[in-house]
């Protein structure tokens, strides 16, 4: 198990594909969304914790596919499928990687970002707050998707289908936190629910996802 | 004997840190380069008995 | 004695051995004075107040910042004409350099925006096209470090340079004209015009002076680790198959 | 620990391939399946491994003994070949070293170059040399000495029959002569399924 | 050339990965920003034009790792270095069918999502013009990042690094177009400009690339 | 028409693996490359197909002379059989139906499957298949054989023997007999290199 989380660390380290990639692309998110909306700092600031928000899902999205289709082409996931963990830890722990490469990095640049969008500055903290708590959810509900895809014709798209739908809550609350904490609202609710999802999620979907793995490796 | 830095103290001293930092970086970072290929070189030859 | 001559690695390695230490020198000389000078004895502007002390630092990494790249053109081009593998190392060794002048230029300016400006960043032309050149200096260096072949790296790295210079370019004059439009370019754009006067002028001469030595230094340096670094792989490589 | 296959049928893609499987395998024996290309090897090793279900009858083997290796490698190109063998191990609770796998099957030269830079044969003796770090007593081979030479087919033969005398068994999918002359064959040819039956939905439909 | 050509844009319609991921990525970005930046239509609108154009850049972004790499990963490229054709006619035809699938459809679809983003009216047809003049260099120089990072360890992460840098001028005159369409503004230049930038690179990128790809493959 | 090497030498990763190559073969004739696993014998192949350069010497072959078909078949596993070789005749100018060429590897049953869902030995004659469609004269294959069942590998080899009597030239680089008594064999161990010069850079740097 522990030996899972250090491969898929080091597999996302080494190959860049999975952690630098969501990195990168939030980060040139942010620099492409004000050479594209236009300079006006009032506007950007309003719109910033929207765009990083949609931003760090969007992230999360790209690399999902990794999570299991690269272990299904090379013939991993066959491997892991006979090996003595059971199959719902073996989501957990790639899920819970998945996380620490793209979720956690994410939340750590978020501030820096929001310099460059003008996020008003009472909105830092809770960026990094609701980023923290919401990011989990992402990977969680993304590696159920790319195990419901995993090996199908036209994975690729079906995930991003199948998972949008899905991440539109965390989007919501997540965006809504930042939102209210700026204008200095109260935003406990939000809060509470964002955490619940991530809490949620992590606990049941392992093993809705390890199920559909079974049956697409039939 | 140090200037009178008025107001922008802050901007001004952060400048010439910040870039003391950055060139100290850089610097700090090509020496210990430099010292660390010249020592794994000059092993590597010493083991391949090379001229 | 043709200037190839130097693209001999052990010709350069001799040469530069000998420069090393006079460049150094010189370097720490003129960064010395100019900085000093330029911190200490230099009045405040009437506008700008001690924040025009930050110039020293600013317009020099800014310029340098420019040139570095030029630099990594030019070597780029000699190593895709005549395959010299100095020049290609030496673009390789100039990147690092180029993106700390960068950094150096950035993090000067939005200190310094915030104080003239009230704020730490804005979208104007010249600080959007740094952030862009920024992108470009990582995107080279990190192309250079994904590939394990060194003259593969090399010839990948130079066609990028090659391409990138273009875009680069394309990217100012875009930046440029994206912004005109807008209300806040007037404010932002410096007085660039305005004779600087000759109290704030020697003294920036002097650190411009001491901060094209110091690339110049670092990038001898670092060839010279790069070469070493190559020979060891060729060194490794013969000690595998033996 | 054995494993027995009665009148076992396996399908694929939705076909039935082979039917009527029916054999016992005891410690210490080696089982090599022949047939064609196509004729479904493949597709009864991996029911076998539980990968997928039986199309008819049932096969018992003891739970966790087994230790598959199929057509893909399951390789790490950006890991070397001793991370690559020390994940494997570790996943299988073994010992994290697989010294003695690399050694066994003449990769400890190798041992720290990218699995990427392999050149075909080595890629397969590492793919192989999973299979003595997994412990497991159970080898479904597919196909193993697919780019292998000659040596390194013999240096292979030596580990399973290795394997075998120490208790364990293994099944081998293959169409070269491996020289385990102690093995049984058995040719998949007669048990292919003639009359095609779809499973499952097409008889509930009928 | 022309059997590359179907091919490639039969396996874009196969496998989905390309073709639907791009456009689906499109469509989801639009629905996400103002589930994320808020109901204001006012700032919405403003804002559409620049998104529009961010989406389109990185809904082509997203597909280009597949022009090489999957030939290059199952072999093909090796084969197709060998076979009669020019690489650097390789290189623009498969230009030419990730443009098929992603620019164009994107294209197509953007007055659709304009009405999402509450985009002002007068702005569709230049929205259309522009994406049209403005998505082959995206592919082109798409094409140009694949062919550098084919093969390379951290792929991924590289060629959105490497590319989207160079796609700042396309996007900046992009978006330009389509913010001055809207404001009624003179827009001759930017417009001239996005175009020149895709015949440049449509003319001049393809060598580079298939030198690229010739080094790479050695 | 003739493929001749003069003194090449070739490398892998910045080593130089092989060295002293001299032959040359005429039309009609066949010559197989044997040496064991990571000799270079792949990297050998690819000089020749001119995806490397060579570290020295020098070899000829006319233009566009050249089939290669390496490790990796370069099949688009969502095409079906029929389309993925029809895509092949068309790069190289053939005529786009390539029946025959089904035929002769015995896949006209398996023509409208998926390449996706064929078995490994199903996929390798499909690989095998295309060098047929390219019309070129000099086939280098790297281990050709690769999972094929023994009928496969008989029938194989009547198609290589085929190609050759009829003027063509073929280097193949494998582990096992392909009964190609006719066919010249080159070993390629006394040419591994031994003392190694990396290229280029090295040198100059003394
Ligand atoms: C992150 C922010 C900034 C960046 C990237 C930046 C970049 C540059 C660049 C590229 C130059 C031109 C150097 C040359 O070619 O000679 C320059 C010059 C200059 N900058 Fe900045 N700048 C930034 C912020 C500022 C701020 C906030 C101020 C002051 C209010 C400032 C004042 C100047 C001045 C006075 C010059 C020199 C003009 C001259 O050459 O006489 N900069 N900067
Ligand atoms: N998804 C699928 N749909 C339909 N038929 C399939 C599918 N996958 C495989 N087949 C067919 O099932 C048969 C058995 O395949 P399998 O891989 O088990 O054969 P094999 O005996 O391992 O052959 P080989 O020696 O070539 O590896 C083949 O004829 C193959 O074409
Ligand atoms: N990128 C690389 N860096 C260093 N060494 C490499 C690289 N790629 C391949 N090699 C080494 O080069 C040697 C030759 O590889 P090659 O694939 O040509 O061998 P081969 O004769 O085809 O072997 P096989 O029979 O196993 O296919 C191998 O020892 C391999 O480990
Ligand atoms: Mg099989
Ligand atoms: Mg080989």
């Amino acid at each position: 198990m522990k030996a899972l989380l250090l491969r898929d660390l080091r597999l996302a380290l080494r190959s860049g594909g999975g952690f630098g990639l969501g990195l990168a692309f939030f980060f040139l998110l942010s620099v492409l969304v004000p050479l594209g909306v236009g300079p006006e700092g009032g506007m950007l600031g309003r719109i910033a914790p929207g765009i990083l928000w949609v931003g760090a899902l969007l992230a999360c999205l790209l690399s999902l596919d990794r999570i299991f289709a690269l272990d299904q082409e090379d013939g991993s996931l066959d491997l892991l499928a006979t090996a003595p963990i059971p199959l719902e830890a073996v989501v957990a722990v790639k899920a819970c990687a998945h996380w620490l490469v793209t979720g956690l990095p994410l939340t750590l640049i978020a501030p820096g970002l929001g310099v460059l969008l003008n996020l008003p500055p009472g909105g830092y903290g809770w960026l990094v707050l609701s980023l923290f708590l919401g990011t989990p959810a992402l990977s969680v509900i993304g590696a159920f998707g790319a195990a419901v895809t995993v090996g199908l014709r036209r994975g690729g798209l079906l995930l991003s289908l199948l998972v949008l739908p899905l991440y539109v809550p965390t989007l919501i609350f997540g965006a809504e936190v930042v939102r209210r904490g700026t204008g200095g609202m109260a935003l406990a609710t939000p809060l509470a629910l964002l955490a619940a999802i991530s809490l949620g999620a992590a606990a049941l979907l392992p093993f809705a996802a390890a199920s559909a793995i079974r049956v697409n490796l039939r | 004997m140090m200037p009178e830095l008025g107001k922008y103290a802050g901007a001004v001293l952060g400048s010439y840190a910040a870039t003391a930092v950055l060139i100290a970086g850089l610097v700090g970072l090509t020496l210990w380069q430099s010292v660390r290929m010249k020592r794994a070189l000059a092993e590597a030859e010493a083991r391949l008995g090379d001229k | 004695m043709s200037i190839w001559e130097y693209a001999n690695p052990k010709k350069f390695m001799a040469l530069s051995a000998g420069a090393l230490p006079w460049t150094v020198g010189l370097t720490v000389l003129l960064l010395a004075t100019g900085l000093v000078w330029g911190f200490f004895f230099t009045p405040d502007d009437y506008r700008q107040g001690s924040t025009v002390k930050i110039i020293y630092l600013h317009v020099p990494a800014a310029m340098m910042a420019i040139n570095a790249w030029i630099m990594m053109l030019v070597t780029s081009l000699i190593w895709i004409i005549r395959r010299h593998h100095v020049s290609a190392l030496a673009a390789k060794a100039a990147a690092p350099v180029g993106l700390t002048f960068t950094l150096v230029a950035l993090v000067t300016g939005a200190l310094w925006g915030q104080p003239m400006w009230g704020t730490w960043w804005a979208w104007d032309p010249r600080l959007t096209s740094f952030l862009i050149l920024t992108l470009f200096y990582l995107g080279y260096i990190a192309l250079w470090a994904a590939i394990e072949d060194p003259d593969t790296a090399a010839d990948l790295t130079s066609i990028l340079c090659l391409v990138g210079s273009v875009f680069a370019l394309l990217s100012r004059y875009a930046v440029n004209f994206w912004n005109q439009g807008l209300h806040q370019g007037a404010s932002l754009s410096l007085d660039k015009q305005e004779n600087v006067a000759d109290v704030f002028w020697l003294p920036l001469v002097v650190s411009i002076a001491g901060f094209i030595l110091l690339f110049f230094t670092m990038v001898l340096l670092r060839t010279r680790t790069e070469i070493r670094s190559r020979r060891l792989k060729a060194l490794l490589a013969r000690e595998r198959v033996a | 620990m054995f494993l027995s296959l009665s009148s076992l049928a396996v399908a694929r893609g939705g076909v039935t391939l082979l039917q009527g499987l029916s054999f016992r395998l005891l410690p210490g024996q080696a089982l090599i399946l022949r047939g064609p290309n196509g004729s479904g090897k493949t597709s009864l090793l991996r029911t076998l491994a539980g990968l997928q279900p039986p199309a008819g009858g049932s096969y018992h083997l003891p739970p966790d003994s087994v230790a598959y290796a199929a057509h893909a490698d399951g390789l790490k190109s950006t890991l070397t070949v001793a991370e690559n063998l020390a994940f494997w191990a570790r996943i299988y609770g073994g010992p994290a070293d697989g010294d003695h796998a690399l050694a066994a099957m003449d990769l400890t030269p190798l041992a720290r170059r990218r699995a990427g830079d392999l050149s075909a044969g080595q890629k397969r003796r590492l793919g192989l040399a999973r299979l003595l770090v997994t412990g497991r007593p159970l080898w479904l081979l597919d196909e193993p000495t697919v780019s292998l030479d000659l040596a390194s087919v013999a240096l292979f033969a030596d580990v399973v029959r290795d394997h075998v005398s120490k208790g364990g068994l293994a099944v081998i999918a293959t169409h070269v002569d491996l020289g385990l002359s102690e093995a049984a064959v058995l040719d998949l040819d007669p048990h292919r399924a003639r009359a095609i039956q779809s499973s499952g939905f097409d008889e509930a439909f009928a």
